[in-house]
């Protein structure tokens, strides 16, 4: 469905991340940091699902292996790499995130905000006039594929919130990443939309790629993810196969409240 | 800079024997844009268009204000240029250039020199006294309107008394004498401040005393307190790159201008009559004497 | 225990707003006895000032040809001076940029538009007058100098008015730096900088100072003049074309931001 | 069939296209034939351009004690100045807001604005002296009009960048038009609008124009004057003097805008 | 729970919103309008959920009963009162809407921006100089409700997706509506806080609040309101009970792909 141009990501034997007691700084607003020591280990090719109540670190975790919040102690590795500013680029080019909200540029068109996706692999000069047009080509088939192709010349600010969310998610394929991090994928998608993404996300993991996604539906991560990391307060309260989810929740309700 | 005269800088010297050698081929006259004149590039044209016919050579007319056109004469952007006294002292001693013509006003009391005026109201209780120190030692504490820092006969010239009376240290120090000092940004505003008794006393140009720059009933209201005399006018100056003959043919097509036919030319522009030609050192020599007093560069 | 807390922390706050308040008032006082203002003049001074503006009006419209010639002539000179100016302001803007440019470069390069900024315009026309002589090629030059002291400063605040959530998810992607300024930062900083270097043009058009030291004339210079010389209702032609000429390329302005608003 | 229209489409959108780019340059054109450009001129004259700052230093420091007084005389009218003028501009920037204010009262406050940026300093300064004789008090009050200039176009600007979701909501949720101005408006408009009072102030003691013309003289004024008498050594003392002051008042702007987003 | 200042609103007899063939503007990018005809009629006291695929025209409808977008033909009127520009003023004091996204000042604090939700019901001269102490007393209650006491002096920008998606409830809720209006008001939220505010809604409707809100979850939707209103392409292709919505859902896909 979805060309890959760099299938060699199933080759890797190094954990695609690992994380050792992973600390962010002090919040005066929350009388504690972020993340107050994240230790997990998550192998390439699976489908982690992340869960937990809101604020209790889940996006900051996804931000912190992109470096976009500083690590204070402890460490994280992507493929034994570890996250240190000299070696940021280089992961970054291996993650895509998606954001919550999105993050498009809201005067570019659908297509234009897809294509930045392409920024990464193309240098200045062959972006300066414009993208080529296998580039264009590969944007508009996503685009189509979600169900966007009227839209694809639409400025996004004009687009409804679920059509958004699409197209942030089109530019993150561009992208082909070999780690996938994906914060709230399916918040504002409609029924159709959510099953689409999530099975597009399950097909790419099929083909080898790790995906890591931030859900709130139980149901959903239940369905499509294999393994379920469950964040309360800063920390992993749970982490495991994604049976019996809506009981280790209900544990961490008790401990919340 | 404590340079002679003359020879400015070198890279100046050596470009204006290169520039001369090629000789000219059209004449560039500056002409400043002073307080008053209005639509200067239109007359200005006219007078460079009657210079061409005379010189039989292109003469261009260029506006700018006194500054810039010293700075044009410096960078050989400019051969003739209307200037100051202060602004010819100056181009001088940066370009070179000298000044062979002054301009005479009816209302000069000295023809191409006038007189520097301290102007109070006639209900003053300031009184004139023969000595001139005296004179001006009754205004140590008053408010005092002057034209502008700029102006030769608004400022340079009664300052440079003051200094020379010992009263003043120079012309930054000035504020120390006075109450307060402001300008008037020209002559009119400096006499209005007397006459509206927001200043006490006004320094400006003799001529100032009656219009445009005030009414005669206002005249009436004013009286001199102090007079410095010898307030050399404004002049043309030529560059030294322009060769003497051809200097000759520039100031005798210039003083066509003192002639009835083309005299309204002259007297749009600047308001002035005729020009007379004038040696430069002797000319200016009381303004260098006072800009000497007052601290001034040269 | 936490109630004492909350209520010290407002204590403080009270009292840091107090003393922020005194020192204001401190200063403006201090302020106030310098420009030692004299009340009782400003009431007496009714008739001068009604008098003033009686004496624009009504305009001579007999200068209205010598007006048009300097409108065109300044025209000239702003459209490129402006130009030029902006060209060269976006780089610095760039540079000055909080969200895009590490401190140590940042520095350097707001030090520079400071430095511009400092520079008057009297002297900018001289320094232009030496290099190409009195006349519009010095205005020009000098206007895009003065330019650039403030359209660096105004993309700069456009710059830093960018949505950074956008800005973080084009780097994260791995677009470079010059990607990021092509892609994520022109398209949402193009309305407000448009309108910025509209307004600059007409700035120019105005401006008396710069143009009139190297006399380059224009039509703010004449009025300048005009004034000067006690014509004050031909003066008031001038404004009144100036008025007309700065409303139309506010209009201008608006209606061109509305179309790439709505592109 | 789609493909066509899309093809027709593309051809309309570049020809279009071409269409502003031959204006564009046939308007450049213009202007530079009106500027009479002379290219070979530029090229022997750089020791000139050379000299010129070369007889700018080195600065002539005995003037520092004048150049500070000077500064502080400014500065005290500065300070009133913009306050008065920053004052006056907000409602004037909220009538001009198109997300603000109905049509047709937007006009009049545009055209007020356009007017007053429209009479030049010196006419104002005139104006003023008229009121208030020579001085410092007719130097504050021009000064404050000539704020209203430029603070009502920028913050209108700021005004209309506001987030429009946030606006709409207060207003569905019944809330007045000041009430959206002081809780929708305000608080997003603060950070922007203090730079730009802060740039304003700054720029107002720069002025030389404006102070020059009422006599009111700080140090714009001065280091004109010193220019205009020849003595660039002591107007660079003035100048770097003037440097320090607008660096500060860079770094203070944001400092400020920095503690106003972390609040 | 909530203390209700105007518990009037239950004695309408008049129907909450009458909709008749309402269509909107042309949109040239849709080459359609965004509504293309709605008609329905909801009673005071309804819970009626908005479904619907991204782009159908939910959160258009929604605005269109503000006046927030305008009617180009048909008709539409809350308690009897047509909508037009002069009614306009007077129906916003009946209606509360939640915006998809919020719509919060972000650089006021939490507290603040709830109390704006009463500068409806005070004057300008009453809000000059803040808000009086039981205004506050009543938002930090609220805040406290919706377990954001400890965030309540945050500034809005500063908070988690989820937390800021219970600060614009609560904000809506200090309107003390009698209409609500949500769009997507679980966007976001966890399966706690998602369950919070459908059971607030809830207890508001049974107090007899008119609610009208767009959701995704079909279960959800199931669960607590009693009507759903299906939106396709800009006209409602189901107006009926919660039971079997997967059903009409289908039909609605098939009328979509
Ligand atoms: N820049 C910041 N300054 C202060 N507090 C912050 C900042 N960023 C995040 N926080 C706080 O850190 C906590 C964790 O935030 P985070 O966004 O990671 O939560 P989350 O699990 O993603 O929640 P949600 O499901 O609502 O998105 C929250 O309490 C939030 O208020
Ligand atoms: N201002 C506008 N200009 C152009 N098109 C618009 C505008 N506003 C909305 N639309 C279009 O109108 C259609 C309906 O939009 P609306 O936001 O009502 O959808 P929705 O049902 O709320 O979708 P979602 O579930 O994704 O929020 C969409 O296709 C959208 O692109
Ligand atoms: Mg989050
Ligand atoms: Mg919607």
């Amino acid at each position: 469905m979805h060309q890959r141009s760099q299938p060699s990501y199933t080759a890797s034997v190094h954990p695609a991340i690992v994380c050792v007691d992973l600390q962010t700084a002090y919040l005066p607003s929350l009388r504690r940091s972020a993340l107050q020591g994240v230790t997990c280990t998550i192998q390439p090719g699976e489908f982690v699902a992340v869960l937990g109540l809101n604020g209790a670190g889940k996006s900051t975790w996804l931000q912190s292996l992109l470096g976009l919040v500083p690590i204070q102690s402890g460490s994280a590795h992507v493929h034994y790499t570890p996250i240190q500013a000299a070696t940021i680029p280089q992961i970054r080019r291996e993650i895509g995130i998606l954001f919550q909200g999105g993050g498009l540029v809201p005067q570019l068109t659908a297509l234009d905000n897809v294509l930045c996706g392409r920024l990464g692999q193309r240098s200045s000069w062959q972006t300066l006039f414009g993208f080529d047009s296998r580039d264009r080509a590969q944007a508009s088939q996503l685009l189509h594929q979600f169900g966007l192709r009227d839209s694809a010349h639409q400025i996004t600010r004009r687009l409804s919130g679920g059509q958004r969310q699409r197209v942030a998610i089109a530019r993150l394929l561009m992208q082909s990443p070999s780690i996938l991090l994906l914060d709230e994928p399916t918040a504002g998608l409609d029924v159709l939309a959510t099953r689409h993404v999530m099975e597009l996300l399950a097909q790419l993991n099929h083909q080898g790629m790790t995906i890591i996604s931030v859900l709130h539906d139980l149901a959903i991560a239940q369905t499509y993810a294999r393994r379920a990391l469950i964040f309360e307060a800063g920390r992993i309260l749970y982490d495991g196969d994604c049976h019996n989810l809506a009981v280790h929740f209900k544990t961490a309700e008790q401990v919340e409240r | 800079s404590t340079q002679p005269p003359t020879s400015s800088n070198p890279v100046a010297a050596t470009q204006g024997q290169t520039a001369s050698a090629n000789s000219l081929n059209q004449l560039r006259v500056v002409f400043p844009s002073r307080s008053g004149a209005t639509e200067v590039q239109t007359k200005a044209n006219a007078i460079a268009a009657l210079l061409s016919t005379e010189l039989k050579m292109p003469v261009i007319a260029v506006i700018g204000d006194d500054t810039a056109a010293v700075e044009a004469l410096k960078a050989e952007q400019a051969e003739v240029a209307f200037l100051s006294s202060r602004s010819a002292l100056k181009a001088e001693q940066l370009a070179g250039s000298r000044l062979y013509l002054a301009e005479v006003r009816p209302d000069y009391s000295g023809g191409h020199t006038y007189r520097s005026v301290f102007v109070v109201r006639n209900d003053s209780p300031l009184q004139s006294k023969d000595d001139a120190k005296q004179n001006l030692e009754q205004l140590r504490g008053k408010k005092i309107a002057f034209t502008s820092p700029t102006s030769g006969s608004g400022f340079i010239f009664p300052v440079g008394d003051l200094v020379k009376q010992g009263l003043v240290e120079n012309r930054d120090r000035v504020k120390e004498f006075f109450g307060e000092v402001t300008y008037g940004n020209n002559y009119a505003g400096a006499l209005q401040a007397v006459l509206k008794g927001q200043a006490e006393v006004a320094a400006v140009s003799e001529y100032a005393l009656k219009a445009p720059y005030i009414t005669p009933a206002e005249s009436q209201q004013l009286r001199i307190l102090h007079a410095i005399s010898g307030v050399p006018a404004h002049g043309v100056a030529i560059d030294d790159r322009v060769p003497a003959d051809l200097r000759g043919r520039v100031m005798s097509a210039l003083q066509k201008l003192n002639e009835p036919a083309n005299n309204a030319l002259l007297k749009d522009l600047y308001n002035s009559t005729e020009l007379v030609s004038i040696d430069h050192t002797r000319h200016l020599a009381p303004m260098q004497n006072a800009l000497k007093q007052a601290g001034m560069e040269p | 225990m936490k109630d004492v807390r909350v209520k010290f922390r407002w204590i403080v706050s009270k009292s840091k707003l107090f003393m922020i308040l005194a020192a204001l008032v401190l200063v403006y006082g201090w302020a106030l006895q310098g420009l030692k203002i004299n009340g009782t003049l400003l009431q007496k001074s009714v008739p001068h000032m009604i008098d003033f503006i009686y004496r624009l009006f009504p305009p001579d419209l007999s200068v209205t040809d010598v007006a048009i010639r300097a409108l065109i002539e300044t025209v000239q000179m702003s459209l490129w001076g402006t130009t030029i100016g902006a060209v060269l302001s976006v780089p610095i803007a760039v540079l000055s940029a909080q969200n895009l440019t590490p401190d140590w470069l940042r520095w350097s390069a707001t030090l520079l538009q400071n430095a511009v900024r400092t520079v008057p315009s009297i002297v900018l026309g001289l320094f232009f007058v030496s290099a190409t002589g009195l006349g519009a090629t010095a205005g020009t030059l000098a206007l895009s100098i003065y330019t650039i002291g403030y359209l660096a400063k105004f993309y700069q605040e456009a710059i830093e008015a960018v949505d950074p959530e956008s800005i973080k998810a084009l780097q994260v992607g791995g677009a470079s730096w010059s990607q990021v300024a092509q892609y994520g930062i022109l398209p949402q900083v193009l309305p407000l900088g448009l309108g910025y270097t509209l307004y600059m043009f007409e700035y120019n058009i105005r401006s008396a100072s710069v143009l009139g030291v190297v006399g380059a004339g224009g039509i703010g210079f004449e009025l300048v003049n005009y004034i000067r010389g006690f014509e004050y209702s031909k003066a008031t032609t001038m404004m009144l074309l100036l008025l007309l000429v700065v409303t139309s390329i506010d209009f201008l302005s608006s209606h061109l931001r509305h179309q790439l608003e709505k592109l």
